[in-house]
């Protein structure tokens, strides 16, 4: 139950784009096309995934014992890039195809602050590991749900005459923030 | 020179229907709602429709001369029917500079700023009522008590609150009392005097719900008004069945599921109907083409998707009512929908046997 | 544009002077600003108390586990001299508007709210956060035996700040759980 | 270009926030008040002058293979002492922005600017460019900061200048997104004009 | 605060955290560098570093009218092809091509700067409305359904499809005579009417010396009666002009005169000798007393021998 | 749903017998990021995809084409080299954490099977390369994204 | 599936045929039908009698093309067309008429059908004939059925569901046994058992005629249909009578069907058993506008003004005049543009209805789709053509539409969704051609 509240208040209470704040950037770059999109979050869960149970376990059981939290930054950030380019290595060598068809997204992602905000706050709000797992893919399935909601917004605007003055940015901007508006009504269906 | 021949792509003859008609139509069904929230809430709920009404237009008006510096279009009438929707969503007690803020952000955030008519991907009076709801949340939930016929000039500062908005304040006490929803109702909505102490209990019954004998926005009261409204917009052809009918069967089914599982916890489906913006919603407001899916499965699955939203967020939301956001929502994933479910196409069933 | 080559003996170095570096300028800073944040974690707290409990000149930390909660409250036994002045309780709730809510409530020895001080909260700016200004003063000075800690609306005594009455209730809950402790500590003192 | 450009590039014909839409989250997260954009944003001008100066001495004793890992490191070093030394002596603000500090790290103003300017250019050039760069940000994010505060709690620098509300949608995210939007939107028309 | 009893005590183990530090931060740090060297090893670069500062020299406009997609791909295709053969920047011109030519390290030939030129003169007066069109606004459907309000099937069809196609706000429509006009200070040469008129009525010709140039401004292939039954200016093929070059600039085929930039020399001579005005030029220096010509305004041949006196006029229009 | 394709714009950079090398244009995603620097360091800007060279192929390098994929082949990809993982990583991390009730192990053993994981796809490389086939096409129009053209 | 309901106003629905005198100078366009233009066989001065062929056929799918008149020739020019574009023509100064050798030019009725499959097919191409129902689709290639195909049913298309239009209605009434021996003879060149004739219910008169009429035809059935536009429409029609879907972007024969106008029959009868090419045509000419509405027997090349001048003289408020149905018809340029063989009607559209109100944005009301007989998204076609997203709409299937003009006379915000529809099919068809090439 309780991983359930976890992924309902990722989701839609507290969605990591449109009330957290984070991963805003892919959010607002990588949503012209549903296909892209749907790419990218696919990405994301994966990564997010991994980064969080990499760093947890730096976390926990090297910054921790030692009394290094001051290091927190320095080393998620070294180790989240190290691991997306090991990703994206594997998958190159692995399968290159595969790669070329999703390795786009990849150098997109360490530049994410999704991933290093979902880190920080799972050693924030103190999860064990499986809550902090749980927690980034309701991460990322929130990231999935706002950009493939927001990526199907902006098609149909691209065929929509929108004034020159808000085309582009300050529409899409505008978009956000009614879906974000939208999403507040889901304020309180659970607490976490 | 005389009248010169005129050149144009076939077809050379259209129906008659027109953007206008449309939204006069529309416009016209919601007189009776309009008329008895005149009738129960008196001068106030003339001067929110009055100025909801005209703040819409002018502010239409002045963006298109002044900014977007395009066609005028506001005798279109959409402008009216948003305004109008825009006072139906509203306490009648609420301040003009709040409805006026409504109304710059339904029009001016939610429609022009898109290009106006038909370009806007949400419901431009939701967007200013859930605006409103948010920023303005005392204001948005203080309803004024029922003031039949013109009795005053303005309501009084008494509060009376809404069902949906008592049960949701009351829905712990309910659970752990394990006093029945019968007893419940029949014990009344509570009024309260300004600094929150109950004053007096109304008592509500079926026939209240049906007319409108309750605390509520002002078009929401009244069930059979909206229903009249609905039937005039069946007749004219302005909706079409898909949307209100399963909108209306998904909210109503849900809501009998879990009526059935625990009816002490969750109120009575009539109830839920009757009960909040959940007619108007379905009717008026979910109905909207604009920001409502185009294909007929489309529409059937942005009802359904309405209905659950709503209902989830009533039972288990913070907010009493979630017919606004439900829709919203809803009008989120209308893109989506429109691209997964298109209309059957002739002559593709046979190529796929094939 | 000289870039160096890629050598894997220059990238090992580089990498391992640039984080030992790195590491080495962080961790100073660490050292010289250590003292500075536990201080004003201190102060911050030490604040608190004083607000809630004025005049103490020093106080007995004690940790305190209630029954019907997980985590416990902290107790801050006060002293001026000697003299047992009140208890400030460092308490909690997780029923706000945006979940936990912390609270420092202070006591008089026979009960009676000195003051109380908000440590943690989310709630909504504007709403839930109006809780920290002028209206916990209604708090001053009463005495829950005889002021029921709940918003009117639920039958208290307590006036709800206006459309927020979830936070309103989480901070009389707060309340009502360091003075239930407050109570079981001076039974079992007692 | 001279020093004064590449001081000024940063306000107007490249703000990261009005036109290059760099370093979004903070943008839209920490600007419900404008004290709390204006914190925010010379923290990371902090960080940008800083690990600019850094990265433009040691540029050319970097493989380029690890350039990126280790302007990472620089990066995330300064930003560790900003968020030590905020803590230490701003402590109110320092919980105001939160987790967005350490998030400096990951914003692509900095990261963006080390590797694009300077890493090619000389250490005077990349302290006015970052200078430039980070108090243009930190302009954009109060200007930001002012109107959510103005529109949604009637206080500017916390200051109250009516009494009442304000419209609340302002502070919360939805007023974030459609603020900036609309700012966006205007500077556009501004400087198409100009 | 003495007092405040036990629970702070002062950090003992300074130089342990310092160390602790050093040590796991290098060790993660090494081990990153140890991965990236794998990476290194697997990919060598491939970049050509020459191709960012290409790019940061070309104008960032991607419009596209170098046949490339966007100002990336044109400098990728400049590197890669190690010559500027055949590859030019209409946008940047000269200036941006020899910046070019510099980082690559190559001599830049040239290039004339070039300009699009209307070649109808069909305007609301010279070819009077025959039909009114009601269907969608775009050439491009309009010269599918029928041959023109003017009735002439070459000409101008008014609805501005060229004008929406251009990127730098170089055209408007004239409300007066219906006919597109080229701003000629923010042309760039791009191309993009040229593609967008169904009618390639747009070509894209030299700017030419002091901003003077001649063309026929007529692309009218019907035999002479017809075309003049339609417009007043049209291009009726009567060869008089080809007569009178004296550079053998002017070609006759099908009807519709054509003057070769790359021969003409300016002269003048089939100007005056045109029967129905459809040659035109533009910022001469007035003639003599014969002020005869009646041109479209879409192009005045200027009274005034400053070349810079169109774009005066049209600036205000370009505004709204 | 809408396409059934995944297309790429792309350049001809070489081509041999049986190859063609298109180098991909990333417009979609990278062309507009502002990224787009930090890419650059990682080797990201220029993708090369390997095209088997349909024969009759009257391109030169240099041309513009375009590289299409099935979009379910795209699906497939995003299953294989994201979800299948991430799937595989969940179910042992939970099942370690009952076995060995020790998350630190459980962490390490989570992200340990990926390996075996990876190289398994690796030596199914080739199986693989038969289903992520892409396709080439010459480029035959190039859409001019103007609007408001009413 | 789809479909509208425009009011009918057919004016001319008891006006009997009239055949028009032949006009003073005749213009014959060498391409009056769907595919390569013929070839012309005559100069300037040739005499010519009426049927001889004067331009030849010029590929697989063309048709020859004979004269209407008898006569001299004036020129071989450019003549402006419907449209306003010239297309090369034959321009005949007539004289009295003299029909060529071989043509039964009696009104005698000839039923037994003598000719073999390949002779009718052969007949059918060398008379010029090609479909009356507004294509011109060359009849004798419809004939050819593929190898691997079979045909099953003939439908011959009575439906006439344009608006104003009544020559097919009046061809069925006065020409009925004709168009039925017509029927049966290509029944014959396809080797089919049954044939179909759809009517629409507005035409009960036609539909008990014929019904009466067939039954001394062995394998004709006639059938009522609803009334509904397009009804007629090929696709349309076969779904009605026989259940079966056209594939998408395939042939009726797929489903075994080949359908035929009325007029087509008749001309085909007259083709076969009188040897009669294919020189004049019923035109209805009508509207609101029209002083007269008739009914005219008219020789290809007519000038359509001397039809207008025949029902009563240009009106003074004339504002269009549509060559075709209202639907699916072409505003007219000039009314000095000949009569071809596609030509069913003229409607002259009082200045009052000939204007479109400028279109309004979509309001998304979903008109369109409901309406659309081929279950397209017309608004969204038409916005993808817009801003030319080719590759979308051909995705969303824009080569299907018909071109009916249902969703453009619906659409509430007056878009002119058909027009960018037609533009999109005319660019996607390019680079589907282009494709092809590669
Ligand atoms: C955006 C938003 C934020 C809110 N935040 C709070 C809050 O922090 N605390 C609170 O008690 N109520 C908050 N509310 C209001 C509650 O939803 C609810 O209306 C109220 O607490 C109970 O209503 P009452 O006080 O009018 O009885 C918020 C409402 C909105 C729209
Ligand atoms: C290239 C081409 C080939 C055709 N071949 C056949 C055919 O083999 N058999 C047939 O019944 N119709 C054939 N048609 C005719 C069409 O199906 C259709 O009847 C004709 O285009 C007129 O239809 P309409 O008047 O509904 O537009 C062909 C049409 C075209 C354009
Ligand atoms: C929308 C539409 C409506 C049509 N309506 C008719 C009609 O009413 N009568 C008719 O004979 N043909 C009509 N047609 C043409 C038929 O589709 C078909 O081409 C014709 O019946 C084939 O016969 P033909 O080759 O002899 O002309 C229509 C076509 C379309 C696309
Ligand atoms: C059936 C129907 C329902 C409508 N409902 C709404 C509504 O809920 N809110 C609104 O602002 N406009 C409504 N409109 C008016 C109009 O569609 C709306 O202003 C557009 O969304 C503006 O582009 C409605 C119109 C129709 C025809
Ligand atoms: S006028 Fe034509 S050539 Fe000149 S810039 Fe505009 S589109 Fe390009
Ligand atoms: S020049 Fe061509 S594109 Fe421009 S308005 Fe005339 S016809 Fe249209
Ligand atoms: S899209 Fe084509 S087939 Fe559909 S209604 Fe419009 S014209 Fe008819
Ligand atoms: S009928 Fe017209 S207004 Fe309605 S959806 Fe179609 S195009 Fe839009
Ligand atoms: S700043 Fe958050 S993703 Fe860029």
């Amino acid at each position: 139950m309780e991983y359930i509240i976890i992924i309902i208040g990722t989701v839609l209470v507290s969605n990591i784009v449109l009330s957290n704040f984070l991963g805003i950037c892919p959010f607002l770059g990588v949503s012209n096309k549903i296909s892209t999109a749907s790419g990218m979050a696919g990405a994301v869960l994966f990564v997010m995934t991994v980064a969080t149970i990499v760093t947890w376990l730096i976390q926990n059981y090297v910054l921790a014992p030692f009394n290094l939290g001051f290091l927190q930054t320095i080393s998620f950030i070294l180790v989240i890039a190290a691991l997306v380019q090991v990703v994206e290595i594997i998958l190159k060598k692995v399968s290159p195809p595969l790669y070329q068809a999703l390795g786009v997204f990849l150098p997109l992602i360490t530049t994410n602050c999704a991933i290093m905000g979902v880190a920080l706050l799972v050693i924030q709000k103190e999860f064990n590991l499986l809550e902090g797992t749980v927690y980034a893919i309701g991460n990322s399935l929130g990231f999935a749900l706002a950009l493939i909601l927001f990526a199907g917004l902006r098609e149909h605007l691209e065929l929509m005459d929108v004034p020159k003055g808000m085309r582009g940015m300050p529409i899409a901007l505008v978009v956000a923030g009614i879906l974000s508006l939208a999403f507040m009504g889901f304020a309180n269906l659970v607490k976490f | 020179m005389g009248t010169l021949l005129t050149i144009s792509g076939s077809p050379h003859v259209h129906s008659s229907q027109s953007v206008r008609k449309i939204m006069y139509s529309v416009f016209y069904a919601m007189i009776p709602a309009m008329l008895v929230s005149f009738y129960f809430f008196g001068l106030d709920a003339v001067r929110v429709m009055a100025i909801s009404v005209i703040a819409c237009i002018l502010v239409e008006y002045l963006i298109q001369r002044y900014v977007i510096k395009g066609d005028l279009t506001i005798n279109d009438g959409s402008a009216i029917v948003t305004g109008v929707l825009l006072a139906f969503n509203v306490p009648t007690n609420l301040p003009t500079f709040i409805i006026i803020i409504g109304a710059v952000v339904a029009i001016g955030i939610a429609k022009m700023a898109f290009g106006g008519l038909g370009k806007n991907p949400f419901n431009p009076a939701l967007v200013g009522r859930v605006f409103l709801l948010i920023s303005f949340p005392v204001q948005m939930t203080s309803w004024p008590v029922i003031k039949p016929l013109f009795a005053a000039l303005k309501t009084d500062a008494v509060s009376g609150a809404t069902l949906l908005g008592f049960y949701k304040e009351n829905f712990d006490k309910i659970a752990t009392t394990q006093e029945t929803v019968h007893d419940f109702i029949s014990a009344g909505l509570p009024q309260y005097d300004e600094l929150g102490t109950v004053v007096s209990h109304q008592v509500l019954n079926y026939q209240d719900l049906l007319l409108g004998q309750m605390g509520g926005s002002m078009g929401e009261v009244s069930a059979i008004a909206l229903l009249l409204g609905a039937a005039f917009m069946f007749y004219k052809k302005v909706i079409t069945w898909q949307i209100p009918v399963s909108y209306l069967a998904s909210s109503l089914l849900f809501a009998f599921v879990f009526w059935l599982i625990d009816p002490e916890l969750y109120l009575n489906p009539v109830y839920h109907l009757m009960a909040g913006g959940l007619m108007l919603g379905i009717f008026f407001m979910a109905t909207d083409m604009v920001s409502s899916p185009m294909s007929a499965k489309g529409q059937i699955v942005y009802g359904i998707g309405c209905g659950v939203i709503t209902m989830v967020i009533r039972f288990w939301g913070g907010y009493p009512e979630g017919v606004s956001f439900a829709i919203l929502i809803m009008n989120a994933f209308a893109p989506l929908i429109n691209t997964s479910f298109k209309p059957a196409r002739f002559g593709v069933v046979k190529v796929t046997k094939a | 544009m000289a870039q160096k080559e890629s050598t894997f003996t220059n990238m090992f170095l580089t990498l391992l002077i640039v984080t030992a570096v790195s590491s080495l300028a962080a961790s100073s800073v660490y050292n010289l600003t250590k003292e500075p944040i536990a201080e004003v974690q201190r102060i911050k707290q030490q604040k608190a108390i004083e607000q809630v409990m004025p005049g103490f000149t020093n106080y007995i930390r004690k940790a305190v586990k209630p029954e019907d909660a997980s985590d416990s409250l902290i107790f801050f036994n006060g002293f001026k001299n000697e003299t047992a002045i009140g208890v400030a309780v460092n308490t909690y709730t997780n029923i706000g508007y945006s979940g936990l809510i912390k609270l420092m409530v202070g006591f008089q020895p026979d009960g009676t709210i000195t003051n109380v001080e908000v440590l943690e909260q989310k709630e909504t700016p504007g709403l839930g956060t109006k809780m920290a200004t002028s209206w916990k003063d209604q708090f001053m000075g009463k005495n829950p035996k005889e002021f029921k800690l709940a918003v009117k609306k639920d039958g208290g005594d307590v006036d709800a700040i206006t459309a927020a009455t979830i936070t309103s209730r989480a901070f009389c809950d707060a309340v009502q759980r360091a003075y239930t402790s407050y109570e079981e500590m001076n039974k079992e003192n007692n | 270009m001279t020093q004064m450009q590449n001081f000024t590039k940063g306000f107007f014909k490249e703000n990261a926030v009005f036109v290059m839409l760099l370093g979004m989250c903070p943008t839209l997260a920490v600007t419900n008040s404008a004290i709390n954009g204006l914190g925010m944003g010379l923290a990371t001008t902090f960080v940008l002058v800083m690990s600019n100066l850094v990265i433009s001495l040691i540029k050319d004793l970097v493989p380029s293979k690890v350039r990126i890992p280790t302007f990472i490191v620089v990066i995330a070093s300064f930003v560790t002492v900003v968020d030590l030394v905020m803590a230490g002596y701003a402590p109110a603000l320092h919980e105001q922005l939160g987790i967005f500090i350490p998030l400096i790290v990951v914003n692509c103003v900095v990261l963006g600017r080390a590797e694009a300017f300077a890493s090619k250019n000389n250490i005077v050039s990349s302290i006015f460019d970052g200078l430039g760069m980070g108090l243009g940000f930190a302009m954009a994010l109060t200007i930001l900061g002012s109107v959510r505060e103005i529109l949604g709690n009637l206080s500017i620098f916390g200051i109250k200048f009516a009494p009442g509300d304000g419209i609340l949608v302002f502070i919360l995210s939805p007023g974030a997104f459609i603020a900036l939007g609309f700012l966006i939107a205007l500077v556009n028309k501004l400087t198409k004009k100009a | 605060m003495k007092q405040s009893s036990v629970h702070y005590k002062k950090e003992q183990i300074v130089n342990d955290v310092m160390i602790y530090a050093v040590i796991s931060l290098s060790a993660i740090g090494v081990a990153a560098a140890v991965i990236l060297f794998f990476v290194a090893q697997k990919f060598k670069v491939i970049e050509d570093p020459r191709i960012d500062t290409v790019q940061e020299a070309l104008p960032s406009a991607n419009c596209g009218g170098c046949g490339y997609a966007g100002c990336r791909a044109f400098a990728e295709a400049i590197v890669k092809a190690g010559s500027l053969e055949g590859l030019n920047c209409p946008v940047g011109g000269n200036a941006v091509m020899s910046d070019v030519a510099k980082i690559m390290g190559l001599e830049v030939e040239e290039k004339e700067p070039m300009i699009a030129v209307l070649r109808c003169n069909g305007s609301r007066e010279n070819a009077p409305q025959k039909v009114k069109y009601e269907g969608a606004a775009t050439c491009a459907f309009a010269h599918g359904l029928y041959s023109g309000e003017s009735a002439c099937p070459y000409g101008c069809l008014g609805l501005g499809d060229c004008v929406v196609s251009c990127d730098f706000d170089a055209l408007y429509m004239d409300e007066i005579t219906g006919l597109p006009v080229v701003i000629a200070d923010k042309c760039v040469a791009c191309g993009a009417c040229v593609k967008a008129c169904p009618r390639n009525i747009f070509e894209l010709r030299p700017k030419g010396k002091k901003d003077r140039r001649i063309h026929v401004a007529c692309i009218n292939k019907e035999k002479g009666a017809p075309a003049k039954k339609n417009c007043d200016v049209a291009c009726i093929g009567c060869g008089k002009c080809v007569k009178v070059c004296p550079f053998d600039a002017i070609t006759l085929v099908n009807n519709l005169a054509y003057i070769d930039f790359e021969k003409c020399k300016l002269c003048r001579k089939c100007v005056e000798e045109c029967p129905t005005n459809a040659i035109h030029e533009i910022n001469f220096p007035p003639r003599k007393p014969k002020p005869e010509i009646k041109a479209g305004a879409s192009e005045k041949p200027s009274p005034a021998p400053e070349p810079k006196e169109m774009p005066i006029a049209t600036e205000i229009k370009a505004n709204n | 749903m809408e396409d059934d394709l995944v297309k790429h714009q792309g350049i001809i950079s070489e081509i041999s017998r049986e190859n063609i090398k298109v180098s991909i244009i990333a417009q979609s995603a990278c062309a507009s990021c502002h990224a787009k620097g930090f890419c650059s360091a990682a080797d990201m800007q220029e993708k090369i995809i390997d095209v088997k060279n349909p024969g009759n192929f009257d391109q030169k390098a240099g041309d513009f084409v375009t590289i299409t994929m099935k979009k379910k082949l795209g699906n497939k990809a995003v299953l294989y080299g994201y979800f299948l993982p991430f799937i595989l990583l969940m179910a042992t991390l939970i099942g370690s954490l009952s076995y060995f009730e020790d998350e630190g192990l459980a962490g390490l053993a989570s992200l340990a099977v990926l390996i075996p994981y990876y190289f398994a796809l690796y030596l199914l490389k080739d199986k693989l390369k038969e289903s992520f086939e892409f396709q080439i096409e010459k480029n035959t129009f190039t859409t001019n994204f103007n609007t408001a053209k009413l | 599936m789809g479909g509208v309901h425009p009011p009918e106003n057919k004016f001319s629905a008891g006006v009997a045929i009239e055949s028009l005198p032949v006009s003073k100078r005749v213009y014959i366009p060498i391409s009056q039908h769907l595919g390569a233009p013929s070839t012309v066989l005559v100069k300037r001065g040739d005499e010519v009698k009426t049927g001889q062929l004067i331009a030849k056929s010029s590929g697989f799918i063309s048709a020859n093309i004979h004269s209407s008149v008898t006569g001299k020739v004036f020129k071989v020019d450019e003549v402006m067309d419907q449209s306003g574009y010239r297309r090369t023509s034959v321009i005949i100064d007539t004289s009295d008429d003299v029909w060529d050798d071989g043509i039964d030019v009696s009104s005698e009725l000839v039923t037994d059908i003598s000719l073999s499959k390949q002779e009718i097919i052969q007949r059918i191409n060398d008379r010029g004939i090609v479909g009356l129902g507004g294509a011109t689709f060359p009849t004798h290639v419809k004939m050819m059925v593929p190898d691997g195909k079979k045909a099953e049913y003939l439908i011959i298309n009575g439906v006439e569901c344009e608006p104003y239009l009544t020559s097919d209605h009046r061809l069925m009434m006065e020409k009925g046994e004709e168009m039925l021996i017509g029927t049966s003879i290509l029944m014959k060149a396809l080797g089919v058992e049954n044939a179909m004739i759809g009517i629409e219910n507005n035409k009960p008169d036609a539909i008990g005629h014929l019904t009466q009429l067939a039954q001394k035809f062995k394998g004709i059935s006639v059938h009522a249909l609803k009334v509904k536009y397009p009804q007629g429409g090929e696709k349309q029609l076969i779904k009605a009578l026989t259940s079966r879907e056209v594939p998408s972007g395939k042939l009726p024969i797929e489903t075994g069907c080949v359908v035929d106008n009325v007029g087509t029959a008749f001309a085909v009868y007259e083709a076969v058993q009188k040897n009669k090419p294919l020189i004049e045509r019923v035109v209805t000419v009508t509207g609101k506008a029209a002083k007269k509405p008739s009914n005219f027997l008219v020789r290809i090349g007519t000038p359509i003004s001397d039809l207008i001048e025949k029902a009563g003289g240009l009106p003074e408020n004339l504002g269009k005049v549509i060559g075709g149905g209202p639907m699916m018809g072409k505003a007219l340029m000039s009314i000095e543009a000949p009569i071809v063989k596609g030509s069913s009607g003229i409607l002259l559209v009082p200045d009052e209805e000939a204007h479109r109100t400028p279109p309004k944005s979509c309001i998304r009301c979903g008109k369109c789709i409901t309406v659309c007989p081929m279950g397209l998204e017309p608004y969204l076609l038409a916005q993808e053509i817009k801003h030319e997203f080719y590759e979308k709409a051909e995705k969303d299937r824009i080569m299907d539409c018909i071109e009916c003009g249902s969703c453009h006379y619906t659409c509430p915000s007056g878009r002119p969704l058909l027009d960018f529809i037609r533009l999109g099919k005319n660019k996607v068809g390019q680079i589907i051609r282009t494709r092809g090439k590669n």
